[in-house]
Parts: structure tokens; C-alpha cells; sequence
């Protein structure tokens, strides 16, 4: 166990699976002599040379289309995209290319590609710097969706995704990467996909969520606590698959489902979880399913803490839900 | 040198004067139209060092295909083919550059692609399979019109145009990587090359030099849009001058034209020379696909004027008057070709379709609960369906 | 009143605008001299000429950027996407300049663009020619999202999202194209964006939908009637905004929400439909909210009424909602 | 004739010999780098044919883009701007394309601008709501960097690379159609020319031949990524071959080369010529923005090689050898600069932020009822926050 920033558990995921094994390559922009914007990939052109660590050009769509063609060679090439602001100069290789070359092909082909991308808010990076666009993703069938919060988590699932033979896309929540700090195991460790992580137990209301907002939401959590209300917090961590077991079991005790997430709410992540529930645990349910999201605006820049799913917000949904 | 300049004999074969522009560092050249079919005297095989054996090989891929596509056509009007993508007129782009690649080589073709799947060998039964989506089609009827077989090292194009330019300049690139001696080689239309991922394809090529070759089947329309509405400029060679590559131009009706410019492309390739984009000058004789009437954009007449200059013709026209075969065994091929793609169509209608849960088949190596749910949804609801199937 | 296909209608209203407002111009590929794949931009070149009615290269992300530039210099440009599963090469345009130049020039400049793009399945059109993409726009704060299901909501609704100030993709069911006719008005006839349409009432199932799903919804009901099960259609026509009023108040009298539409479920726009339900008529419902959907995989060439929310499992899922 | 060839003074001032290609169609140029300031004897101001009025304009914004420029860094760095990309060492590329324009023409720009700003008569203090986000903010704090405002016939920036180039050509094709006679002027790095929207709207330009300029400001690095990694081609100005146009490269560090270049360029485009491309060649003296650290990609002796070419030097030096001014004047001048900005600073260090609600403004024109109950919960929720504003 070594302490590790959020960057440095991906930065230590990547180059334990770049020794462990030589398909593995990584390409974007400003990775290699600069280490990555958020030095993410810091040292690995030192160590695995120009080959496998490939500054590209200025070109998101070529980015993920020569990863993919990699991928349908035999390698396991993980493309960074800068910001997933960025991401949709790639979309149409990500939608008619990456999730569908298996299909297209009848398996003839496959293309396992892992796109890591900073997402999310609260660094004050405007409306181009801080976007959450995992529900695109996650609409889009044949592409996996990963989205850690812990140091630990980040490292055990990145080895997951690259071992994956389907394409994953990688979201890492920008604020984290130097703020959370946590014991990562050394060397070998995975976290399974599609297993959500109970972040603390509570009988009272589930919040459900992923990414940064599992802070947020224990915070939230921790004050409803004062109030004498039990909150449990669960960190979905993988959005497609996501784990439903998870979900009903929190549902199916609390019988208060609050959906918490930084994207914007219309046809966010947190209504294909709501309408789940809606289906499937309506006769759990005790109170409406409230989402907790970002607004149905672009991101603004100024007053990004009003934007976001902040503690008061979910703090608030906590007692809506109780029938406060 | 450039590539015209390594092949002598065509550079007195121009057929029309047409300069392209090739390379940036160093010198300009002026390059012609590289044709062989094209002057009054046309270059003996030894000359152009092309042997009897692959002469005939390559006639005989350009009448299967012109045949095969006939008959997908009629499979198509009886119902039997959702949508198809005609190859007639261009059957010597297609046959020409398969024939200069080595069986490892990897296609990633476009969507009208008939001539490499033949000259690759790909067999007609299994290409019908594939346009009639029988329960033997390699793809399992999840598309329509492409074609593609691992063991063919043919990858099944996307429709969305352009878009498999990256996949093959990554796929170049981890052979690259590998040490494998392949060359990738990918083609598309004119249209093609006005979409941002042949620019991104080509400029991300041009920094990391992978063995990967592009051609350009331009036979002039994009659909309906003809090619003086789809670029300023006037050769699609040219366009490799953005990104400091060699350019071409071939004549796209001359097979040998094709096949010999696209070999010397790839043998240098092959040997670590950066890539090189070919433009194919060629006319799509039919309509775009059976949902398209090109009655509405062009004149007869234009269509006429390129009936002369047919690919099939002018190499038989050049076979038989080299003596590589005479009238009387170019009837035979011709009615051979003729008896055993019609005996495989007959076949291929008594086929079934694909299972209906094939839906669900390779989406993922390893389905979310969500796919697997849905599986058994369908699967409970096929009992009480009234839909027709298939 | 004229019989008018839905292709007729959607022609008709373009040129009745362009008539009327010289401001407006159409681009896209081969909507000119071949007057577009399914016919809806025929004559208008000969009327209008190149300058207006503008044959562009195969390009996606310039037609959709052109419109745009065009568009804020005071034009009322209409670009067609020939197929909407083309539009992902022009995503980036669309998410990052059309929804969003309005907000980053604080209304400096705005960018009144309709994307007109057919959708949908059933015309054996294979993976690429069949997509439902409109949750992605859905999700994308600053634009608007309509699909109209008649020939008249086709020509009410689009001459209404010319005139409307904000961007508008306009989706068009392509197998209504030439299966669909029925009387439209001729010259001015608007329909307000934001409305649904009640196509059928009923008492005791509400299925909403919209686009051509709707005529599968009523045939569901037709036989659901049989089986002396009540059925009200609604027909969303306007995806953002959508009608919340009409949503609530068939939920409010039934109980029992079916929600249909032929993209894949996963975070589908049906799942923002059952989220809105089971947060705000959480207390009116008798039964789960059933989604029917295309299927979490690409859209398959063979067997593709099996993959759509055909009548059948509309059917059956009424059943289950009246708990048969 | 080509742009070079219309200047004749300059084709004298070789600095460095670069080859880049022009005109396709009809026949070839061979092009100088365009530079005015650049030989042992520099041209007078009359053989160039601008006004001592002019230059002194063009260097009196150069030096105010420079201290303004200095003055948002520390802003930045006392944390009263979210981020900044700083001009240092391109002001002549910024002040010299804009000195070509007329006020009714109109520029898209990117986020590294600050010389275009204040060359149109932007106020200092206006640019300084804008990065502080004051409630004065033109575009009301909803983005970072960028600055536009319609008065000025600046279009705000997108952060995606590239992507205000469709638009700059569909603002021209809607000029062109209304028969405005304004130019559109787009400026973007050279990392942007590897997008596919830099292909898609060069090329959309060279068929529909709008009013519109295009200019890369070659400062050689995307972020840590140097040119030579960013593209197989020797300059950016050959990549208009790809499309029929017309592409120049002029030295970007002399702004009298980029002004006349410019000129030259937009008014033959007013007149209807067809687009060019105009490549700057120039180098990013400071980092990339605020987050970067150019140390761990670039040497100090490269920096260094560049500060020699300072292109607020070079045109002082010159504007005092040719008596347009006197060392006297210069001193004034900098100190009236040095005063007038930090006198706009103070003000704008007193200045609150927007009202929280502009979250929900400028989203629609009409928005939907989402939003606005969205607006109704925010103002709910502000009263019970914790949260710190602003
Ligand atoms: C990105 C994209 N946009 C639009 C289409 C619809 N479409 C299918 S083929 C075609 C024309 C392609 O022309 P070209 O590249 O010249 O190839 P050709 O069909 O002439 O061989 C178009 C517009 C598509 N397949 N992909
Ligand atoms: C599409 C896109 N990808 C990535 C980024 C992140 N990014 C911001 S600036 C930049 C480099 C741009 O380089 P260049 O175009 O040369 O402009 P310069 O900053 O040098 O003026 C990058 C990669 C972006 N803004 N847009
Ligand atoms: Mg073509
Ligand atoms: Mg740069």
C-alpha cells in the first residue's frame, strides 16, 4: 500500500499494466513529453519510449479511430482525451466505429479500446472544462462506462477496463485528481466492472451516485446524520453495466431513492435509474425518486458551486424525501 | 524519385494532361495522368513486366465481379437484398489495387467493393450469403451491402464515409509496432475526402509514417453531388500536399494503370516509405445504390462518353490484341463465369435466415445484465409475436 | 386542405417559408438538383436557386458549423442530415457551438438553425440508416427537440421551428415518409412546439410516445380495446419541451404509464419520461412504469420487427401494466 | 497574380527561404516567406504605403497588448481570473491581421486574442470586466478567456479548436447572399489545422468562395506538442493546395508583413476573389495558459533564439530608424500605457460578480419550462446555501 493522489493511482495503473503487458499503449494529446495536462501519464515516454507512448495531433476523431484500428490489430491501446468536453470531435468514431465494430463485423473483429477523460466540475474551467456527457455514452450500446471516485477505485478499475475485451469509456472526475489522496494498493489490483461500492450504509434515504458527487453526497449524508435522518451513500462506479442489485437492495430498505449526479437532469444518467426503479421497485418505493443534478444549461463559469449537486442540494432532496 | 517517375513505361501512356502536384520538401514535380491503356501503342506485358498468369487473373476478377454485381442487382428488385452498392464501371479500381497486395495485406473497403472481395478470393457463395443475409452469412445479417471476413483480411467498412480512414491508419500503425511486414491498404470515394476524419486520417498518417496506402475510387459523384460541388480543387492527388505526402493520379478505368501504381505504392511502403494517397480517376456507370435514380443529376450523354472508356473492355481489347487470349477463350470465361454464379445464386435462395436472437450476438464480448434481460424478452415474446419474420 | 404524404408536407412547409421569408436557405447533401434522398427538398432549386437551396460536400460538421455562421448573420438556415445516423460527424458542432453560442456570447449572437435529419427504423436500413438518436440532444441543454408523427404536425411544427428563435433538431420518422398521408392545411398553418397531441383517450393505460410509434401504439390499442382494455395515445410531437401538462394529466386519470419509443432503453428519452413520473405523479400510479423500446444493441439489419416496439409488445406490455 | 507577387517590396525582405506552394489551377508559384522588417535595409514607410498615423496605431496596440497582457497574469494569479492565455510574442499576428479589417468586418478569433480586442478600440476596461467577471461582463461570467461583443464584430471563441471555422465561412456565405460587402477573418493556431473542421471548412469555403480569410497563427506548439508532431507537411500555408486556394506564409513577428499580407488578402476578397490562407509564422513566448508549464517541453535556448525576433522591438527599432518616432515619444507612450491600465485595474478590483441567476440566462430565447422551474428551485435553494459565492 503506497499513498496516492487520484492521478498518480491512474499514472500507477498504467505503467504496471505497460510492463506487465506490451499491447498496451497509450496516445492523445500532450501525454508523452508533457506527461498529460493533469500528469496523468507522467514518465511512461521515459520508460516505454515513443511507440507506446504517442503524442498525437490536435485530432479527437483520429485519436480514437487510430486507437481502434490498434485495437482491431491486436494491441490494448487506452486514447486520453484532454477534457471529455473535447470527446465529441471523436463521437462519431465512438458511436459508429468503436461500439459498433464487433457488431458490424459479427466478431471478426473487435476493438478493445479504454478512452480515459477527465469529466465533471468545481475547478473553475467554464462551460468547455468541466461537462459530465456520460449519459451519451451510456445511451450508446455496445461501449461500457466507468466512472471511479477513490484513488483505490481508480487504479483496480482502469486494469479491469484494460483487460476488458469491450470498449470502455473512462471517466475521471477532474477534481479529484489531486485533492483525494488514499492507501492504493501496489501492483496487481482490480476492482471488478459493473459491482457498485457502498460508501456508508443508512435506513432512512439511499443517495445514489458516482463520480465526484459521492463527496458531496457524505457530506450531505454526515449533516442529515445531525438531523437524525440515516442516509446510505452509493457509488454506482459503472454506469454500463450498472449494478441493480445494488440499487434495489438500498431501495428496497430505505424505500427513498435520491439520484445525485453533475450532469444536466433531462435525460441524464439518474432518469435511466429512476425509471428503473420505477419498473421495477415501485412497490419499495415511499416517497418520489428525486434527482439531484446540474442544470439544464451549459456549464457556467461563475457561481459553479450553485451549479453543481453541492451538499445543501442534496442535503434538501435528503429531507424532500423524508416528507420534511 | 517520385512513383511515376519508377514506372517509365506509362510516362509516355497520357491519356489526357492532367498535373498533379507531389512532393513539398525539396523539389516539385510535374507528374502525368499514369495510364498504360491509353495510348496508340500499347506496352507489351514483358514491358510493363506483368505476367500472362496475373493478366488473366485480373480480366477474369473484372468479369466476375461485372457479372456477380448483375446478379446482386436482380436479387436485389426480387426483394432478396436490402440495399446494394453497384460496382459497375469501377470494376478496375478495385480489381487493380487488390491485385498489387500480398494475401496479409488488410482492405478496409467502403461499401461498394465487389472487385476486391472476388480478387482477394473470396467465394461467390459466401459473398451471396453475406448481400442475402442467409443463416451462412459471415456477418449474420447485422448490415446490409458491405462485406468483410477475417480470414480474408477484409474489414467490413462502415457506412458513415470517411470513417474507417483512422481505423486503418491505426491498424498500420500497430503493425508497425508489431515489426509485421503488412501494408493496410484503404479506399474510398471522392465524397469521402471532404469529411474531417480523411483529413485527420491522412495528418495523423503524415507525422507517424505507418505502412498504410489511400486510395481515392473518385468515379466524380457523391450520390448526386458531382465532384466540381464537393472540393475547390481539381485532382483529389493534390489533397496530399496538405500533409506533405506523394499524390497520384491514375487513370481508374486502366487496371494496369491501377495495379501497377498501387504496387510500386506498396512495395516502397512495405519498406518503410510513408504512405502515399492515390487518386483512381474513374465514373460510376449505374446509379449510386438501388435507392438512387441518377436520371435526376446527370445526362445520358455523360454517361455515354464514359461507356467508351468501359475498364473490362479496354483489357480485353488489350488481352486479345497481345495475344494473352483470344475471342473464343474470352466467350468461355464469359459463359463459365456466367453457369457458376447463377448455379450459387440458385442455391443461396433455398437458404434460411438467421435465428432471431442473433440480434444479440456481438454487441459485447461480455453483455451488461440489461442486454441479457432484453435477450429474454424476445425470447418470451417470440412465442406470442404475430410479426412476420424475415 | 391538400392529401399530402409526410414528404409532401415537410416540402410544402419549406417552401411556403422560403416564399414568405427570404431569410430562409436549405443545405445539405443532395437536396438539390436531386431535390434530397426521400424527396422533401424537390423543386425548391428551381424555385429558389443555388444560393438558397445549397448542395454541399459530405461534410456533416461544416453543414451543421455553415448553418450556424449562417444563422447568426441573420439567416434562417435549414440543414438536412441525410440520415440521422450521419449527424455524429457534425456532434461536435452541434453540442459545442449550436446549443451553446447563444450562452457564450450572452446573446451577443444566437443561432436560430433547424436540423432537419429522418429517424428511425422499419425500411430495412441496417445499423446505419435506422437510428433514434434523440436522447443525445435531449441531454444537450440549448437545443430544442421536436418529431412530428402527420404530415400536418410535420408542416405545423417545422414552419414553427423556423420562426422560433432557439436551434431545433427536427426529426422526421422516415418510414411515414411516403406510407403517411392525410389532409394538411395549405399556406400558413402553425403548431405550437411543446405541445403533445392526444391521439387516442382512453382509461386505463396511457401510452406515450411519439413519431412513427405512435401508429404502433394504436394498433395496440385497437386490439388492447378488443380485449376490453381502454388505451389513451399520447403523442409527444416535442421532446424539449415536453408536454408535462399532458403527461400528468393521462397519468393522473389512468394509473397505469407505458412508455414507447424505438431507440435502445438505457438512457432512452423514455427514461427522463418515467424519472418526471415517478418523481411528480408518484402518488397517482397503480402500476410499474413499462418502457418499450428498441433493444440495448445496434440497430439490426434482419429481424428488425422484432427489434422495434411493434404492436405486440406494446400489447403485452399494456397487459402487464393492467396486470394480466 | 499571387499575393506576394502584389507586394512587390517585400519580395525583396526574405528572412528565410520558404517554399510554399500556391495556385493550382493554370500553374505554379514559388512563394517567398513574406517579411518587411526582416533585411539589412528596411523599406520606408512610403515604399510601403502606410501612414505614419497607422504604424504608430499598430505599435501603440501592440505595446498596450503587451502590458494589459502582463497585467491579466497577475490578475490571474491573485486568483481574480480563472485562466488566461497570454499574448507574449504573437501581439503582431493580433494587431497586424486587424489593422487589415474594417470595423463592419468581422472576426472569429480564439482564446488567445487580446491584440485583435484592443486593435478594434475594444476599452481596456470593457477586457477587464470580461476576465475578472465582473457584473459589467459583456458575456456575464458564463465562460473564461475569451471575449467577444457584437458592437466590435467579435464573435466569442469556442474552446473546442477549430470549430469557429464552419461558422466564420457560413457568416461570410450569409454576407455574400445578402450582398454585404464584409470580410470575415478567422485566426487559429496550428494545432487547429489538424481538426477535421479546419478541413471541412477550407474546403466548404473553396467551393462556395464566401468572403472569408483564413489565418494560422503558427506559433509552432499546441500546448506541449510541437509542430513537427502536429503534421507531415513543412508549412501550413501548402495545405491550401488541398483545396484551389491561395496560402501564404508571412513572418509573424512583423507585424507590417502581417498587416499588408492581410490587406492585400482581404481586399481582393472583398472584391470577390476566393478565400486564402494566410500562415503566420510565430512563437508562443509564454506558456500555454495559466495551467502550463512550458519548462517540461521546450528548452530555454529556444525561448531565447526567439526573443531576438521580439516583435514589439523590431517595429520600435523600426518606427525610430525611419523617424516615425523618437526614443522620447516611445517612453511616453509606454508609460501613458503603463498608467491607463493600472488605473482600469484598480476599477475593476473593486467591481461585485454577476447576480447568480445568469446561470439560467442566454440558455434559449424561450426556454422551456425545465429550465425556468430549475431557475425557481436555484432561488430557493439560495437561501438556505452554505456554499461560498463567487
Ligand atoms: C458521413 C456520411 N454522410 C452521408 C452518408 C450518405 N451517403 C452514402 S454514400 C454517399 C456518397 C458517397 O460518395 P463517395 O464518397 O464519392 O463514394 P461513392 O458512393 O461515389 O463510391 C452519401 C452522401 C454517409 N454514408 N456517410
Ligand atoms: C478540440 C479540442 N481539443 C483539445 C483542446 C485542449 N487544448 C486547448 S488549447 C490546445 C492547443 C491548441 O494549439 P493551437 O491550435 O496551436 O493554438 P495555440 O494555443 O498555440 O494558440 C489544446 C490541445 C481544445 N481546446 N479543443
Ligand atoms: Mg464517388
Ligand atoms: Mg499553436
Amino acid at each position: 500500500m503506497t499513498v496516492m493522489t487520484f492521478a498518480k493511482a491512474i499514472n500507477d495503473a498504467l505503467r504496471y499494466e505497460m510492463r506487465r503487458d506490451e499491447r498496451v499503449v497509450v496516445l492523445g494529446e500532450d501525454i508523452g513529453v508533457n506527461g498529460g495536462v493533469f500528469r496523468c501519464t507522467e514518465h511512461l515516454l521515459a520508460e516505454f519510449g515513443p511507440s507506446r507512448v504517442i503524442d498525437t495531433p490536435l485530432s479527437e476523431s483520429a485519436i480514437i479511430g487510430v486507437a481502434i484500428g490498434m485495437a482491431m490489430n491486436g494491441l490494448r491501446p487506452i486514447a486520453e482525451i484532454q477534457f471529455s468536453d473535447f470527446i465529441y470531435g471523436g463521437f462519431e468514431q465512438l458511436v459508429s466505429n468503436l461500439a459498433k465494430v464487433r457488431y458490424r463485423s459479427a466478431s471478426h473483429y473487435f476493438a478493445p479500446v479504454v478512452v480515459r477523460t477527465p469529466v465533471g466540475g468545481g475547478v473553475r474551467g467554464g462551460m468547455y472544462h468541466s461537462q459530465s456527457p456520460e449519459a451519451y455514452f451510456a445511451h450508446t450500446a455496445g461501449l461500457k462506462v466507468i466512472i471511479p471516485s477513490t484513488p483505490s477505485d481508480a487504479k483496480g478499475l482502469l486494469l479491469s477496463s484494460i483487460r476488458n475485451d469491450d470498449p470502455v469509456i473512462f471517466f475521471e472526475p477532474k477534481r479529484l485528481y489531486h485533492s483525494m489522496k488514499e492507501d492504493v494498493p501496489e501492483g496487481e489490483h482490480t476492482v471488478p466492472l459493473g459491482k457498485a461500492r457502498l460508501v456508508r450504509e443508512g435506513d432512512d434515504v439511499s443517495v445514489i451516485t458516482y463520480g465526484a458527487t459521492v463527496y458531496d453526497s457524505l457530506e450531505a449524508a454526515e449533516r442529515a446524520a445531525q438531523e437524525g435522518v440515516s442516509v446510505e451513500v452509493l457509488d454506482l462506479r459503472s454506469l454500463v453495466p450498472y449494478d441493480w442489485d445494488a440499487i434495489s437492495k438500498s431501495v428496497k430498505k430505505t424505500g427513498r431513492p435520491v439520484i445525485v449526479h453533475e450532469a444536466p437532469r433531462t435525460a441524464g444518467f439518474g432518469a435511466e435509474i429512476a425509471a428503473t426503479i420505477a419498473e421495477r421497485e415501485i412497490y419499495s418505493l415511499e416517497a418520489p425518486i428525486i434527482r439531484v443534478t446540474g442544470y439544464d444549461t451549459p456549464y457556467p463559469l461563475v457561481h459553479e458551486r450553485l451549479y453543481l449537486p453541492n451538499p445543501d442540494r442534496i442535503l434538501e432532496a435528503v429531507r424532500r424525501s423524508i416528507g420534511q | 524519385m517520385g512513383l511515376a517517375e519508377s514506372l517509365p513505361f506509362v510516362r509516355t501512356r497520357v491519356r489526357r494532361k492532367l498535373i498533379i502536384c507531389n512532393r513539398i520538401d525539396g523539389h516539385w514535380g510535374w507528374y502525368e495522368f499514369i495510364a498504360v491503356l491509353g495510348g496508340k501503342v500499347l506496352p507489351d506485358p514483358e514491358k510493363i513486366g506483368v505476367s500472362s498468369d496475373d493478366l488473366l487473373k485480373m480480366y477474369k476478377a473484372m468479369v466476375l465481379t461485372r457479372v456477380l454485381d448483375r446478379y446482386i442487382l436482380r436479387l436485389q428488385r426480387m426483394g432478396k437484398v436490402a440495399l446494394y452498392a453497384e460496382s459497375l464501371g469501377e470494376e478496375a479500381v478495385e480489381v487493380g489495387v487488390t491485385q498489387a497486395l500480398q494475401p496479409r495485406d488488410v482492405v478496409f473497403p467502403t461499401y461498394r467493393e465487389l472487385g476486391i472481395y472476388l480478387t482477394r478470393g473470396v467465394p461467390v457463395a459466401e459473398i451471396l450469403d453475406r448481400m442475402t443475409c442467409t443463416v451462412d452469412d459471415p456477418l449474420k445479417g447485422h448490415e446490409f451491402a458491405i462485406f468483410g471476413d477475417k480470414r480474408f483480411n477484409i474489414v467490413p467498412a462502415p457506412t458513415p464515409v470517411s470513417t474507417q480512414i483512422p481505423l486503418a491508419v491505426g491498424y498500420a500503425m500497430a503493425a508497425k509496432l508489431k515489426g509485421e511486414k503488412m501494408v493496410v491498404l484503404t479506399i474510398f470515394g471522392d465524397g469521402a475526402t471532404s469529411k474531417g476524419d480523411f483529413h485527420e486520417g491522412l495528418n495523423f498518417a503524415s507525422v507517424h509514417k505507418p505502412p498504410v496506402v489511400f486510395v481515392c475510387r473518385n468515379n466524380q459523384y457523391a450520390i448526386s453531388t458531382h465532384i466540381s460541388k464537393q472540393t475547390g480543387s481539381s485532382t483529389i492527388a493534390q489533397k496530399a500536399v496538405a500533409y506533405g505526402l506523394e499524390g497520384v493520379r491514375v487513370d481508374g478505368n486502366d487496371v494496369l494503370a491501377v495495379y501497377l501504381t498501387t504496387k510500386a505504392a506498396v512495395d516502397r511502403i512495405r519498406e518503410g516509405a510513408p504512405p502515399v494517397l492515390i487518386e483512381a480517376l474513374t465514373y460510376r456507370m449505374g446509379a449510386h445504390t438501388t435507392s438512387d435514380d441518377p436520371k435526376r443529376y446527370r445526362t445520358e450523354d455523360e454517361t455515354q462518353s464514359w461507356a467508351k472508356l468501359d475498364p473490362v473492355s479496354r483489357m480485353r481489347d488489350y488481352l486479345i490484341s497481345k495475344g494473352v487470349m483470344d475471342e473464343e477463350a474470352d466467350s468461355v470465361l464469359r459463359s463459365e463465369v456466367e453457369r457458376e454464379v447463377a448455379a450459387e445464386v440458385e442455391k443461396v435462395l433455398q437458404k434460411s435466415g438467421p435465428d432471431p436472437l442473433v440480434i444479440f450476438e456481438d454487441v459485447y464480448s461480455d453483455p451488461p445484465w440489461t442486454v441479457l434481460e432484453q435477450m429474454e424478452e424476445l425470447k418470451r415474446m417470440i412465442g406470442i409475436q404475430r410479426v412476420v419474420r424475415r
